[in-house]
């Protein structure tokens, strides 16, 4: 398999020790779950009352739609509040299960026969068993593979330090992945399966080879893409693997392609196999700052602090707590936060780990950033363009390509935080747009009602000019000239009236209101 | 003699051909005033002393305007322009309003006597009513150009700035 | 051929107008954040103008100025010919294609004679045998003003972004610019008449 | 529940910082400084401990005068860049006010008047060393024949450069650079080989020459090999270079010197790894900077041949800053997904 180049890129210090991943360690129930609930218009009403009792697998919110995804319960207990919760560094409401313990579940029916099923049937139930991404993003399965693509991209090259969540289940649960791998296929109707993963990870190779040996699961490409970051990313991973590009704004769809997370696929087909909802992920736990380092098998809605604690706590060294991983990951305030479908990592980082404190700097236009970008933009030209106001000029630039993988801040000799300025930069895009396109209706409107106004007028004036002729047939004389205006004919084609028929009526109309008026009854006005 | 003659008028030939390149890159005065209208708000206010969007971009275009005549725009808007005519950027000028956050028309229903004068004063269609009938203002349409609060009889208008969920982009308009 | 070379690079290098005599030192100054395209076409007319101005101003001192006593009138007659190349320029473009035409009204030169116009009448008859020669000078100067004004213009979309010490910004800055590439500039001083 | 800092995303960096890339370079000068110092004595010793003075002086100055904290300022060496590079372009015995003039010219006028690091659209050193080169011309040419100053006495040292007075024994010791011989022989008509054979020449270019280029080219390698400057401006300026003298010397080798002696004589391999490839000064973006090292190259035999100055490097540099931020408009790199460069997709 010929593997193309991608541009720009920085090798990081990887952080992850030995030729394999750790064996997921499970972690004891913890004694509240927290389980945030999409933002209103993004899912169903929430189907649980406080006070009710729930088992592990059981919805509390339903799908908006037929590509959306519901919300479970992580464990059996009774939810104690429908509350805002703090989640992640904001806020959202949240469902909140004191767990009992027993842990009792209620599977959805396995579908064992998934090859005869229609696939329509088969993302219905992604979408009930609330199966998202869980590469990061957490885009729905169902939306995901609702567009078939010939070629079906297993990513599995996670790039950032410290994390292995996905390398431990490419070690751990190779068979479940190869098997995963087949229903995607038939969902995606793909005639080509690549499962990618970075060349450094050779435990997990391994791992894949045997599982690969045994009968009924061949048909699944292994490639081992350079250990580079970002070659995780979607877009990136497509050119190297494809050597095509998606194109700007575009989806990998448009290049018949679909990738998927290693993880998403083992949710998705435990979903149609054995039915389970998505309750669970792998998570990291990594960085000096905390005691026990390793991937965990934790509950969705699990706290922070109960997954640091049970692992050995923190250490003193601690400075900072980021969910995901170092590159993109977000560092959040405090560890009362829950786990949730996009938490590949819980870091904490020690103080000589982290980015020197040091103060930003002006840009020496070194065009390291330029160098190391893979959206191949220039980060330096969009920093001066943002920090002028000139948005035209920047999405030009192609901003909106920028994937924000912090590759440009990580090399930044003047430690300038570029992620943070294209991401406003970004929204500040987004607004611009939403202006235009406000500004496109209203101009929309505007033509609509003047178009209006002009047919209203010409209207009235043909209706006069038909109405004339008919109340004049004894002056049938020819209207002597093509009239200039419209408005010119009615008064022409009309005989002129003589004042002493005008005077006659009024005199009669006066002469038959009296005759009413001693009638005492005064009519509508 | 004729060699200096000879290179002047190459000279001169090409920088005639430079000009006219750049003429036709700045387009002739029509095509240039729809794409000043795109990038005016379309508030339709004429607080730029001019009857509405397209007027003041057509009388950019022929360079009868200047370019800080645009409140709704802000200064951010007159940059816009600067950079597509070519013309120095400046702030928006005060004596044509000052720019302020976006604001949208909202009628008191308790007053309001439905005499239609602001239905027919919107330049964008946003109220909805009919005579002697209640009337609202739709708030995702309303662009806040102020024209229906003179026409009131009863003063029952008030501008309120736009909320944030309000400001939910109407579907795209098929015209 | 040589006279041809020497025209021509004296016209934009050794006498540059802006850099060299300091004339339209302040067009250049208050070209400020402008799109680029603008300023080239700002220095296109200008080079049409200063086309229109040297021969002009040659035949004039030339035809009258002969006498040592009517030298004096030199200013005068320089500025007699500049205002007639430039209201030659602006009556010509009256003629010119539609599109030409707008990009005039919105790139107009100043229809009195600036400094560098004024610059282009009095240096072309000095330096130039006959009218043909002044008017290859004169096209050339206007190229040098133009060459100018698009790198500096250049310059100040890279100053736009920069944190100038208060007293310095605006004006100071430009001409502590023009005076840089003023000094940049004296490096090609010799380069006309060794050719 | 613990509590925690939060800062923007990415949390770790790759360590590079503004003072370490300044420190590369200054590294990098060093093998340059010492075969100017083995040729050319000690005088350039003075010149660089005049020019790192005044560099610190006037930095600390006008950072007091903004109001900005000294430490992290002064900290990040560029002043210290520029102020070697200036040195190295100094005649050995030139007096102090030369330094001074060179230095306040670099610094307060090419940089702290646009704000300081990042800001200026001029390479300091540049400023200077053209500023210097324009007002004090007879300072200027006094350069001194290769390995004559190893006779000088220390005295004789300190009193031509502290108090300007040239040592007695000047006349035999000093002559002009390769440069200034090559211009004012060729003009007699003598033609270039009996020009290479006065004692001034050695068997490429001018006698310590060769080797100061080479040294230069040594740190040049490390800056290219550390990732601290790319490789589209050197290869411009010495391909440009070589590139355009190469049709000259091959249609007559007698007046026109051979591609290999350009290279070596004056600051061009100064200029093309240390000068040229300033990032704030020069183009960003791949295909400008290759565009800006090829228009030094190209000025600055243009100067050297035609122009009025012995060695035009410093003048080839300040107008290809000039040009710069029109370089970056003619190539800037194609985005991904995007079908053409700059284009909406």
């Amino acid at each position: 398999m010929l593997l193309q180049p991608f541009h720009g890129g920085v090798r990081l210090p990887p952080h992850k020790p030995g030729d394999a991943a750790p064996a997921p360690q499970s972690l004891p129930l913890p004694p509240e779950l927290v389980h945030p609930l999409p933002p209103p218009g993004a899912s169903g009403a929430c189907a649980v009352t406080v006070g009710q009792r729930v088992r592990r697998g059981e919805m509390l919110a339903a799908a908006a739609d037929a590509r959306g995804a519901a919300v479970h319960a992580g464990s059996s207990g009774t939810v104690t509040a429908i509350a805002p919760r703090p989640v992640g560094d904001g806020e959202a409401t949240c469902v909140v299960i004191a767990t009992d313990g027993r842990d009792d579940s209620a599977p959805l029916p396995p579908l064992a026969d998934w090859r005869e099923l229609p696939r329509e049937r088969l993302l219905e139930r992604l979408a009930v068993a609330g199966v998202v991404g869980l590469g990061g993003a957490a885009f729905p399965a169902a939306a995901k593979l609702a567009a078939p693509g010939t070629i079906l991209i297993l990513n599995g090259a996670e790039c950032e330090p410290w994390l292995r969540s996905d390398e431990a289940l490419l070690c751990h649960g190779a068979v479940e992945v190869l098997a995963a791998a087949q229903l995607l296929a038939h969902l995606c109707r793909a005639t080509r399966v690549l499962l990618a993963l970075e060349s450094r990870m050779h435990g997990a190779r391994a791992a894949l080879q045997a599982a690969l040996a045994a009968p009924g699961a061949g048909g699944v490409e292994l490639v081992a893409v350079p250990t580079r970051y970002p070659v995780g990313s979607e877009r990136q991973l497509i050119r190297v693997l494809t050597g095509q590009e998606v194109p700007s704004g575009g989806l990998p769809r448009d290049l018949d392609a679909s990738v998927h997370n290693v993880a998403s696929a083992v949710a998705a087909w435990r979903a149609i196999v054995h039915g389970e909802a998505l309750t669970e992920r792998l998570v990291t736990l990594g960085g000096r700052g905390v005691r026990g380092a390793g991937v965990y098998r934790v509950r969705l809605g699990t706290p922070v602090a109960h997954l640091v604690a049970h692992a050995g706590g923190y250490t003193d060294a601690a400075a900072r707590l980021v969910l995901g991983g170092p590159m993109m990951g977000q560092a959040v305030a405090h560890d009362a936060v829950p786990v949730l479908a996009s938490t590949q990592a819980v870091l904490v980082l020690g103080a000589d780990e982290l980015r020197a404190a040091a103060p930003e700097r002006a840009c020496i236009r070194c065009g390291d950033c330029a160098a190391v970008c893979p959206a191949q933009l220039l980060p330096q030209t969009l920093l001066a363009q943002l920090r002028e106001g000139e948005l035209e000029a920047a999405a030009q630039q192609g901003l909106s390509d920028c994937i924000e993988c912090g590759a440009c801040a990580w090399v930044c000799p003047a430690q300038i935080p570029l992620v943070q300025l294209y991401r406003d930069g970004k929204s500040a895009l987004q607004v611009q747009e939403d202006e235009r396109a406000r500004a496109a209706q209203a101009r929309a409107r505007h033509l609509a009602r003047a178009a209006r106004l002009a047919r209203d007028a010409a209207e009235r004036v043909a209706r006069v000019a038909a109405r004339a002729p008919a109340t004049a047939p004894a002056a049938a004389q020819p209207a002597a000239t093509a009239p200039a205006t419209p408005a010119a004919a009615a008064t022409t084609a009309a005989a002129p009236m003589d004042k002493a028929a005008v005077l006659a009526a009024i005199a009669r109309g006066r002469a038959r209101r009296q005759a009413a008026a001693p009638a005492g009854r005064e009519d509508a006005p | 003699m004729t060699a200096t003659l000879l290179a002047a008028a190459l000279l001169l030939g090409l920088v005639a051909l430079g000009l006219g390149a750049l003429a036709r890159r700045a387009g002739a005065d029509v095509d240039l005033a729809a794409r000043i209208d795109a990038v005016l708000p379309q508030t339709q206010c004429g607080q730029c002393n001019y009857p509405g969007c397209r007027p003041y971009a057509e009388a950019l275009a022929r360079g009868e305007a200047d370019i800080d005549q645009c409140p709704p725009g802000g200064d951010a808007g007159a940059h816009a322009l600067a950079r597509l005519l070519g013309r120095v950027p400046k702030p928006v000028n005060p004596a044509h309003g000052t720019p302020g956050p976006r604001v949208v028309a909202l009628i008191d229903e308790t007053t309001c006597i439905g005499c239609t004068k602001c239905i027919q004063a919107c330049p964008v269609d946003a109220i909805v009513g009919a005579p002697k009938l209640m009337h609202t203002v739709i708030a995702a349409e309303c662009t806040g150009c102020e024209l229906c609060l003179p026409p009131c009889p009863v003063d029952c208008i008030t501008l309120v700035p736009r909320a944030a969920d309000a400001a939910a982009v109407p579907t795209r308009s098929t015209a | 051929m040589s006279d041809v070379l020497a025209l021509l690079f004296g016209g934009v290098l050794v006498h540059n107008l802006v850099l060299v005599h300091l004339c339209g030192v302040e067009r250049v100054a208050a070209i400020a954040p402008r799109p680029l395209h603008a300023v080239l076409a700002l220095g296109l007319f200008a080079t049409l103008a200063a086309a229109l101005v040297a021969p002009l101003s040659w035949t004039l001192e030339h035809l009258l100025l002969q006498a040592p006593v009517l030298s004096t009138l030199r200013p005068a007659t320089a500025l007699l010919a500049s205002a007639a190349g430039v209201g030659a320029l602006h009556g010509g473009m009256r003629l010119a294609p539609a599109a030409l035409r707008a990009l005039w009204r919105r790139q107009p030169l100043p229809a009195a004679p600036d400094a560098a116009l004024l610059g282009v009448a009095l240096l072309a008859p000095a330096l130039a045998r006959d009218p043909a020669q002044a008017l290859l000078f004169g096209a050339a100067c206007g190229l040098g003003l133009g060459l100018v004004l698009v790198l500096f213009a250049g310059l100040q979309t890279r100053l736009a972004a920069t944190q100038v010490p208060a007293p310095l910004r605006g004006a100071p800055l430009a001409l502590l610019s023009l005076a840089l590439i003023g000094l940049a500039w004296a490096g090609l001083a010799g380069i006309g008449d060794r050719l | 529940m613990k509590a925690f800092a939060v800062a923007p995303a990415p949390h770790i960096h790759a360590g590079r910082s503004v003072t370490r890339v300044m420190g590369h370079v200054l590294l990098a000068l060093l093998p340059g400084v010492a075969a100017q110092l083995l040729f050319f004595g000690p005088g350039l010793l003075l010149q660089l401990a005049l020019c790192l003075a005044f560099a610190a002086a006037f930095e600390a100055a006008v950072l007091r005068l903004r109001g900005k904290p000294l430490l992290p300022h002064l900290a990040d060496l560029s002043a210290a860049v520029t102020a070697v590079l200036l040195a190295l372009c100094l005649p050995p015995l030139a007096p102090w006010w030369v330094a001074l003039a060179g230095m306040a010219a670099a610094l307060l006028l090419g940089k702290h008047a646009y704000g300081g690091l990042g800001h200026n659209p001029f390479n300091p050193a540049m400023v200077g060393l053209a500023a210097v080169l324009l007002c004090f011309p007879r300072e200027m040419a006094q350069w001194l024949s290769p390995l004559a100053p190893l006779s000088l006495s220390p005295s004789e040292l300190f009193d031509a450069v502290l108090r300007g007075v040239p040592p007695p024994t000047l006349d035999t010791l000093s002559s002009a650079t390769p440069l200034d011989t090559l211009r004012s022989l060729a003009h007699e008509g003598r033609t270039l080989a009996e020009i290479r054979r006065t004692p001034l020449f050695g068997n490429v270019g001018g006698k310590g020459w060769e080797w100061i280029a080479a040294a230069y080219a040594l740190g040049g390698g490390y800056l290219l090999w550390r990732r601290v400057i790319r490789w589209q401006v050197p290869l411009g300026v010495i391909g440009a270079s070589l590139l355009v003298s190469l049709p000259f010397w091959l249609s007559d080798p007698d007046t026109h010197p051979s591609p290999l002696l350009h290279l070596v004589c004056g600051g061009l391999m100064l200029a093309a790894f240390f000068v040229a490839t300033d990032p704030v000064t020069g183009a960003t973006t791949p295909r400008g900077r290759l565009l800006f090292g090829a228009g030094v190259g190209v000025l600055t035999l243009a100067i050297r041949r035609w122009g009025g100055f012995p060695d035009g490097v410093a003048f080839a540099v300040l107008l290809m800053n000039l040009a710069a931020p029109l370089l970056d408009r003619v190539g800037p790199p194609r985005p991904y997904g995007h079908r053409r460069a700059g284009a909406a997709p």
